[in-house]
């Protein structure tokens, strides 16, 4: 198992390395010279041409990815904007902040958001689909099934936009999403963020909802639980301890997706509701050309994702012994 | 199959909605024209009388009227219904674009895979295995401004079916994993059956093996998976075009009018805009996922309800 | 200055500040124009009397405010981050409000009326304004005693010195450029060419450029007059800069400040406190006051969310401002509504004015029928609609805003005003004359979601009189920098200017001076006619402001009636909120903005 | 004599020496095609200490009764009618909390592939001793311990680690052995088997049987055991019964109904079996045509389909009237008894060898 692990661990790593060449390349593929950008009011070919040279962009590209795989090492001091520890990845173009910094100062609020939303997704959502799957056939199930294909229907461009627009614009019931720390302030970090949790939970639980109810309906029809049942056992026990262990599998597998792809940033959620996470801050990246930073935020985002990958079969085993075994 | 289908009645139904759709976004340059209007006349300017200075229909509900039956888009004023059946139409085309272009490469690549097996198996499953690492969504925005250039010079005007080309490159390219890995699954389960061997063994090449034994038998996934995907196409892509790296004003684009929805023009002023671009998606993602449920069991009655 | 300036940033937040700005229902639109008539009027008032200050102007401590009291912490509810806090990288206006706070200049402007329409130019650091014996060829300045930067140490001509050196190294490019090209004597970007590294190589400007010959006295010696040097010194841009605290790329996230007020701390993105700087003293400060103990600034307070806070004046925000946000779209008919809430608001134009470029080097648009033709169909509605409405752009006649001297309400060359929406059929007419009809015309838009919205209307508007509108995105962050390329493809786009200090000699002599014209320059237009440089040059001798004034203004209606090489859009426009406990709460025309230089807690 | 039944759908009272008594069972399935008679007017006995065996090709409802035995089947989607009598409790109308303390207890099942059967999640020994607590109320510590003294007896070497063990560690044979174990571990007074020993290798299951009738032996246990493998049931049971689409059609001790055959369906089934002495080139012979569709079964006699016997009853007796199954030795064959030995003795027996 510690092998597997490992040896996930390993692949992980090389596709991080891939990936970083991956976005390396795709920047250079990009239509704007960001020494535009830097190069500012008083513009001319030498000041562009020693803007070029400061960020390195004068110098081919493999020996800049050199560059960039050095420093993201054993970190740098060549850069003007002052020393830059491992794991480096530069200053950004734009800001000159630190992108480590940057990527931690963003992190806690796409975490909020993800998390805060994750446990009310997944409570609500496997809460409502065992419900549906216990009651299975029943007005509940049916409404709850109906219920959840229309809401995991929505999408959050529209639900956002129209939370805000009910909840907050018309109604006022509530604060309009915004980020504060919560160790400064949790009613404000929790007040600010009530509104990104409820609908991306709505979306996300309602999937939620509908995948434990399918995959304990499918589970219940297991044979070990039909043996479950016929040495007596209670359904109740059968539902929670056999069925439900099963079912497991599935759900842990969409919920590590699903939790590390919103880790690196929920880019939608955070751009409807203007809270400046990592999601906010790689459009933001995009748009200003702003390399170091949108490395850094991809590799971020893909680490989040292999990462979880990871901890899902770290999960399988310990849910499921024949991996552990194996 | 077809009559399982027929008997089930949600899925009769839900094709039929879908079937509504498709019909909206082929005829929509007919229906415009009966109705009269079309997506880019800036009311705003032609009809001031209707707008407040910032562009929101003095008219409550949006300025819905006999004369604009969906109301008037606040901004530029362009008419909400020929909009959104426009939208529709590019949105539609785009995603089934799109999803042709996952199925043909998910056939090609896993069909491969599962049957060659070997080096070629493990090279398209490390692919995938990459490509399944990419933060999608992140990749498509950071990609769609370089695919954009790839078509055109940065200082030519970028005509909107570049957008399009982009945005179906874009998807295409993340999106046939899935699909393939299924394929893939499907194709090696058939290759171990008794009638693959017969094939083998009675001499057939490789390729009409594909082709008259395995890709009959894969219709089956491929047909559930696709009706499955292109919903969801059509949502990354208007999700594409809500965050402004899809298709741009003035082409009417069922994204876009979401991103106009979410404009705090909209929202203070003029809800009820969003609930077309916003009620008519819901009703066409909820009709197609509908619908593929039925396909499924109307191939597989095993499955749980 | 450049509307939002030349660079990627600031043409961002300006275009995402319009998306901001929108405004609300049609009702609020009568309160809105007594508004207009009002702001009108009140800049009106203040044109063209700006004085320069002597010494007893210049001496401190500022004018006490009326009913000021010490103490309390005001709460600053800001949008966007400070990206730049060195001075020499300032010329946004965020930063600009800012650095009232914490940087000090040679100059400065002095208000001398309690409703922020009238000021002066005195001396700030300096003794007075300025001394010129040349007519503004030399000119000479003496430093106040006890002026210390916030670390204790005295601010002498060292620092002076350092201060302007260090705009010539390549790691300033954000801030003005006025002074450097007068002591280079240089157009455009050359005047780098006078001191490549700065001072940080050994190198410094030789004592006929710039001379300080002991540690109070400063003598700047140009080539050509320049009248206007106390105006460009008091921007903040050309505020002082520690010598021995110059820490190049880094002074951009912690200066050594000179202000009443000095950083505690500061987290991009998130975060600042401003506390008292125990070393500024009051009595050397005209402009100035410190009643304020201490400013928390929040950013990423979005308009609708500030404008929120501050109506709900409960806690902390009873002791709050924006220094940039405005009152947002959705609130805005509501707030004009309530007598309560709008006596908390303050309202003002900003110094820019939008225009459209006809781009006059292309050979097809040298036909001035065609671009009179332009010029009538150019609906100008679909942008001020962009931005949220009258409450935010107010349809502009000429080319000088109401805030600069010599604005004239009664302009309107192409019926804008009465017809915002373009008049197609006389453009037609005219185009149909000139024998181009349906010629192609290649539109330049900044590709935000304003962009987008009124260059597609405004291509409507001009497909309609008969032209062949093709529209090409600009990327918004190096818009500027594509348009100033001489060899553009756009045969119209537009752009924004405000003035740097409120004369027309910072709007019409940088837009339109044909011997300016290279690539990179703000004459955008490319417009290079004989007369409009000849009067630039005789109009810039005029030492008497009111008749400058008058001169620039007839400039302005030669260029529109004449020439033909710009259609004025629209002149921005903003209201701001506080808190009830806020006092001193003035819309300075100035800074464009709230003053924060008077305010105080009730 | 142990079997004992009237005729189908005329129920008679139950016996009252049967541990186990079914009466005019009727089982359907709503599904989305239609309603599956799964099993059609179900009548049988069986005393403490005997096998019952139940033959029948799939999908001809043994499972299915059984599984309802225990009240097994889902009740959203099913229906039960007439009664199974289980040591005097009926069954079919039992609440769910009565039969929870039936099963594993006074009744236990085996299933077919202990694979799927066992769960992959928890060891063996918790899935032995799960039952016995519930069902004796023992502690954690006395269930373990009953359940490695399970294991021992079903012949599990070491049975102490092996407890510990998951079922996937286990081969084939010893999962079915823990199967059993777990199903014996509350003493229970039915077994019913279903298909034990299908999914074994032959040795394998040469070894199971024998397990089972040793446990038989112990414990006085009833046994039922489907199975559609006839060889396993003549090694196994006292009594046979055969199945077909739903119902009984024949019933007998296990000589009576391997010898001596009344139904056409049966001698199909010994028809179609392989025998070892038998030359290689001889064809086996199935039983012509498909297992008939539950939805809507066949008018009349369910077999008459695929019966090549139909034209010696003559008429249209066969298509339009069942044949009733008369109590004890019987089958539901309008047949007369006479044809039925004649037939047998003169066509059947001499293919069969």
């Amino acid at each position: 198992m510690l092998r597997f692990l490992f040896r996930r661990f390993l692949g992980a790593v090389v596709i991080l390395f891939l990936l970083s060449i991956v976005t390396f390349l795709l920047f250079f593929g990009m239509p704007r010279d960001p020494a535009l950008l830097m190069c500012g009011k008083t513009c001319n070919p030498a000041s562009l041409a020693n803007i070029h040279h400061v960020l390195g962009l004068d110098k081919s590209v493999p020996e800049q990815y050199g560059i960039f795989l050095h420093n993201l090492f054993f970190g740098s001091n060549q850069f003007a904007q002052g020393p830059c520890p491992a794991p480096c990845f530069g200053y950004s173009y734009h800001t000159n902040d630190q992108v480590w910094s940057t990527l931690l100062d963003r992190l806690p609020i796409t975490v909020s958001l993800t998390l805060g939303g994750a446990v009310v997704f997944l409570i609500v959502g496997l809460g409502t689909g065992m419900i549906a799957a216990w009651k299975r056939g029943s007005l509940i199930d049916k409404m709850v099934t109906a219920a959840s294909m229309v809401l995991s229907s929505m999408q959050i461009y529209f639900l956002g936009p129209l939370a805000l627009a009910i909840l907050v614009f018309q109604t006022h019931l509530f604060s309009k999403p915004a980020y504060t720390d919560f160790t400064s302030d949790p009613v404000a970090w929790f007040d600010g963020l009530l509104i990104p949790w409820v609908v991306l939970s709505t979306i996300f639980a309602s999937q939620y909802t509908r995948m434990a109810r399918s995959s304990m309906i499918e589970q219940l029809q297991e044979e070990h639980v039909r043996t479950a049942r016929a040495k007596g056992m209670s359904r109740k026990y059968v539902f929670f301890r056999y069925a439900w262990r099963g079912s497991l599998i599935p759900i842990v597998t969409i919920f590590g997706i699903d939790l590390g792809s919103l880790l690196g940033g929920a880019i939608i959620t955070e751009y409807t509701f203007g809270l400046p996470g990592l999601g906010h801050l790689a459009v933001d990246a995009v748009s200003f050309s702003d390399l170091p930073l949108l490395l850094g935020v991809m590799l971020f985002s893909a680490t989040m994702i292999l990462l979880f990958n990871i901890i899902v079969d770290a999960c399988y085993a310990f849910i499921d012994p024949r991996v552990r075994l194996s | 199959m077809w009559i399982r289908f027929k008997r089930d009645r949600t899925g009769v139904i839900s094709a039929f909605i879908v079937l509504i759709f498709f019909a909206i976004a082929a005829a929509a340059p007919l229906i415009a024209k009966a109705y009269g209007k079309n997506p880019y006349t800036v009311y705003a300017d032609e009809r001031p009388e209707l707008f407040d200075s910032a562009g929101v229909p003095i008219q409550p509900n949006g300025g819905i009227s006999g004369e604009f039956w969906f109301g008037l888009e606040p901004g530029n004023g362009y008419d909400v219904f020929t909009k959104l059946i426009y939208g529709i139409r590019t949105s539609l085309m785009i995603s089934i674009a799109v999803t042709l272009a996952v199925v043909i490469t998910g056939i090609l690549l896993g069909v491969t895979a599962g049957y060659v097996g070997g080096k070629t198996d493990y090279s398209i499953g490390r692919v995938i295995d990459f490509l399944l690492a990419f933060p999608s969504q992140l990749f498509f925005i950071a990609s769609m401004p370089v695919v954009v250039s790839l078509f055109v010079s940065p200082t030519d005007e970028t005509p909107t079916y570049v957008r399009v080309v982009a945005l179906i490159v874009v998807q295409w390219v993340l999106g046939w994993m899935s699909l393939a890995r299924i394929l893939r699954g499907t194709t090696l389960a058939l290759r171990e059956r008794e009638f693959i061997e017969a094939a083998k063994v009675s001499g057939a090449s490789p390729w009409r093996i594909i082709r008259r034994e395995i890709l009959p038998n894969v219709v089956t996934p491929l047909l559930v998976q696709s009706t499955y995907l292109l919903p969801n196409f059509v949502t990354i892509e208007a999700g594409l075009s809500f965050l402004g790296v899809g298709i741009v004003e003035p082409t009417p684009d069922w994204g876009q009018m979401f991103s106009k929805a979410s404009t705090e023009l909209v929202l203070q002023n003029d809800i009820t805009y969003m609930f077309f671009p916003g009620v008519s998606m819901i009703i066409f993602v909820v009709a197609f996922n509908l619908l593929g449920d039925s396909v499924r069991d109307a191939f597989d009655p095993k499955s749980a309800r | 200055m450049s509307r939002g300036g030349r660079h990627a940033y600031a043409a961002l937040s300006v275009f995402a500040a319009g998306a901001l700005v929108l405004t609300g229902c049609s009702k609020g639109g009568s309160d809105a124009s007594d508004n207009n008539k009002k702001d009108q009027e009140n800049a009106k008032r203040q044109q063209s009397s700006i004085k320069f200050g002597d010494a007893a102007d210049s001496t401190g401590p500022a004018t006490a405010v009326a009913g000021a009291k010490s103490g309390g912490t005001m709460e600053v509810l800001q949008r966007d981050s400070f990206a730049h806090l060195d001075p020499g990288q300032i010329y946004v206006s965020d930063e600009m409000a800012l650095s009232q706070l914490i940087h000090r200049g040679l100059t400065g402007y002095k208000a001398t009326s309690t409703d922020g329409k009238q000021h002066e130019v005195v001396g700030d650091l300096a003794t007075d304004s300025g001394t010129t014996t040349d007519g503004g060829k030399t000119w000479k300045y003496t430093l106040k005693d006890g002026i210390k930067f916030d670390n204790g140490t005295p601010i002498t001509s060292k620092d002076v010195r350092q201060t302007f050196e260090r705009l010539f190294a390549p790691f300033i490019n954000q801030g003005p450029t006025y002074i450097q090209q007068w002591l280079a004597d240089a157009s455009g970007a050359d005047y780098r060419k006078l001191l490549p590294d700065g001072p940080y190589k050994g190198k410094h400007l030789a004592s006929n450029v710039l001379e300080t010959p002991d540690d109070k006295t400063v003598v700047f010696k140009f080539k050509s007059p320049h009248p206007d040097l106390p105006y460009a010194l008091a921007m903040a841009g050309y505020s002082v800069v520690s010598q021995k605290g110059d820490t190049k790329e880094k002074y951009d996230k912690s200066p050594v400040t000179t202000g009443p007020y000095k950083i505690q701390s500061f987290k991009s993105g998130k975060s600042m406190v401003l506390v008292k700087n125990t070393n500024w003293d009051p009595k050397s400060d005209p402009i100035r006051s410190q009643y304020v103990d201490q400013w928390d600034f929040t950013f990423n307070q979005q308009f609708e969310q500030s404008t929120k806070a501050l109506l709900a004046d409960s806690g902390a925000d009873q002791t709050g401002i924006s220094l940039s946000n405005q009152v947002d779209a959705g609130n805005l008919s509501n707030v004009l509504k309530d007598p309560k809430m709008k006596s908390r608001t303050i309202s003002g134009y900003q110094p820019y004015v939008g225009q459209m470029n006809i781009n006059m080097s292309k050979p097809e648009l040298k036909d001035i029928k065609v671009r009179e033709a332009i010029a009538y169909a150019l609906p100008v509605t679909p942008f001020v609609r962009a931005f949220g409405g009258t409450d935010a752009m107010e349809v502009a006649g000429g080319l000088l805003s109401p805030t600069v001297s010599g604005y004239d309400p009664n302009f309107d060359p192409f019926g804008k005003k009465k017809k915002p929406a373009g008049d197609p059929a006389k453009a037609k007419k005219l185009l149909e004359e000139a024998g181009k009809l349906n010629m192609k015309l290649t539109f330049g838009y900044i590709n935000t979601p304003e962009g987008q919205q009124y260059s597609t209307a405004m291509a409507a508007g001009l497909k309609k009189a008969g032209f062949d509108v093709q529209r090409q995105e600009i990327p918004a962050e190096t818009y500027y920098d594509q348009v100033s390329k001489l060899d553009n493809n756009y045969d119209i786009f537009h752009t924004a200017w405000g003035a740097d200090w409120p004369s027309a000699s910072t709007v019409l002599p940088p837009l339109y001076d044909g011997r300016l014209i290279a690539d990179g320059s703000q004459n955008y237009s490319q417009v290079n006619d004989e007369h409009v440089n000849s009067e630039i040059d005789r109009i810039n001798k005029i030492t008497d402001p009111v008749k400058s004034a008058a001169a620039w203004e007839k400039l302005d209606q030669y260029l529109l009636t004449k020439v033909v090489n710009v259609v004025p859009t629209a002149y921005y426009k903003q209201i701001q909120i506080a808190g009830s406990k806020v006092g001193g709460f003035v819309y300075d025309d100035v800074i464009g903005g709230v003053d924060p230089r008077r305010l105080f807690i009730k | 004599m142990t079997t004992l039944t009237k005729e189908a759908g005329a129920p008679v009272p139950a016996d009252a020496d049967a541990f186990l008594s079914v009466r005019d069972l009727h089982v359907s399935f709503k599904t989305e095609d239609g309603i599956v008679k799964a099993v059609d007017g179900l009548s049988f006995d069986l005393e403490r200490g005997r096998t019952l065996g139940i033959v029948g090709e799939s999908g001809s409802g043994k499972s299915v009764t059984n599984l309802t035995i225990l009240g097994l089947h889902d009740p959203k989607f099913t229906t039960v009618e007439g009664e199974i009598l289980l040591d005097g409790q009926e069954l079919t109308t039992a609440r769910e909390s009565d039969l929870e303390k039936v099963r594993g207890n006074k009744a236990a099942m085996i299933f077919q592939d202990p694979l799927t059967a066992l769960s992959p999640y928890y060891t063996v020994g918790r899935q032995i001793a799960e039952p016995f607590m519930k069902h004796t109320g023992a502690s954690k510590r006395a269930a373990w311990e009953r359940a490695v003294e399970m294991l021992g007896k079903v012949g599990i070497p070491n049975p102490k680690e092996r407890a510990k063990d998951y079922p996937h560690q286990f081969s084939g044979g010893m999962r079915q052995r823990a199967m059993i174990a777990m199903a014996l571990v509350c003493d229970p007074d039915l077994l019913i088997a279903d298909e034990p020993t299908t999914a074994l290798d032959v040795t394998v299951q040469a070894q199971i049987l024998d397990l089972l009738r040793d446990l038989q032996q112990e414990f006085g246990t009833a046994i039922v055991f489907i199975t559609h493998d006839l060889g396993v049931i003549a090694d196994m049971a006292d009594d046979i019964m055969v199945m077909y689409a739903g119902g009984a059609v024949e019933r007998g001790t296990m000589n009576e109904v391997l010898r001596s055959p009344q139904h056409p369906y049966t001698w199909g089934l010994l028809n179609s079996m392989p025998r070892l002495d038998s030359d290689l080139d001889e064809p086996l012979n199935p039983i012509p045509g498909t297992p008939p569709s539950l939805l809507t079964p066949p008018s009349g006699c369910r077999f008459h389909p695929r019966c090549t016997f139909q034209d010696r009853v003559g008429g249209t007796r066969c298509v339009t009237e069942r044949p009733l199954l008369a109590p004890d030795r019987a089958s539901a064959c309008h047949l007369t008894a006479e044809q039925k030995r004649t037939i047998f003795i003169e066509e059947i027996k001499p293919r069969l060898g």
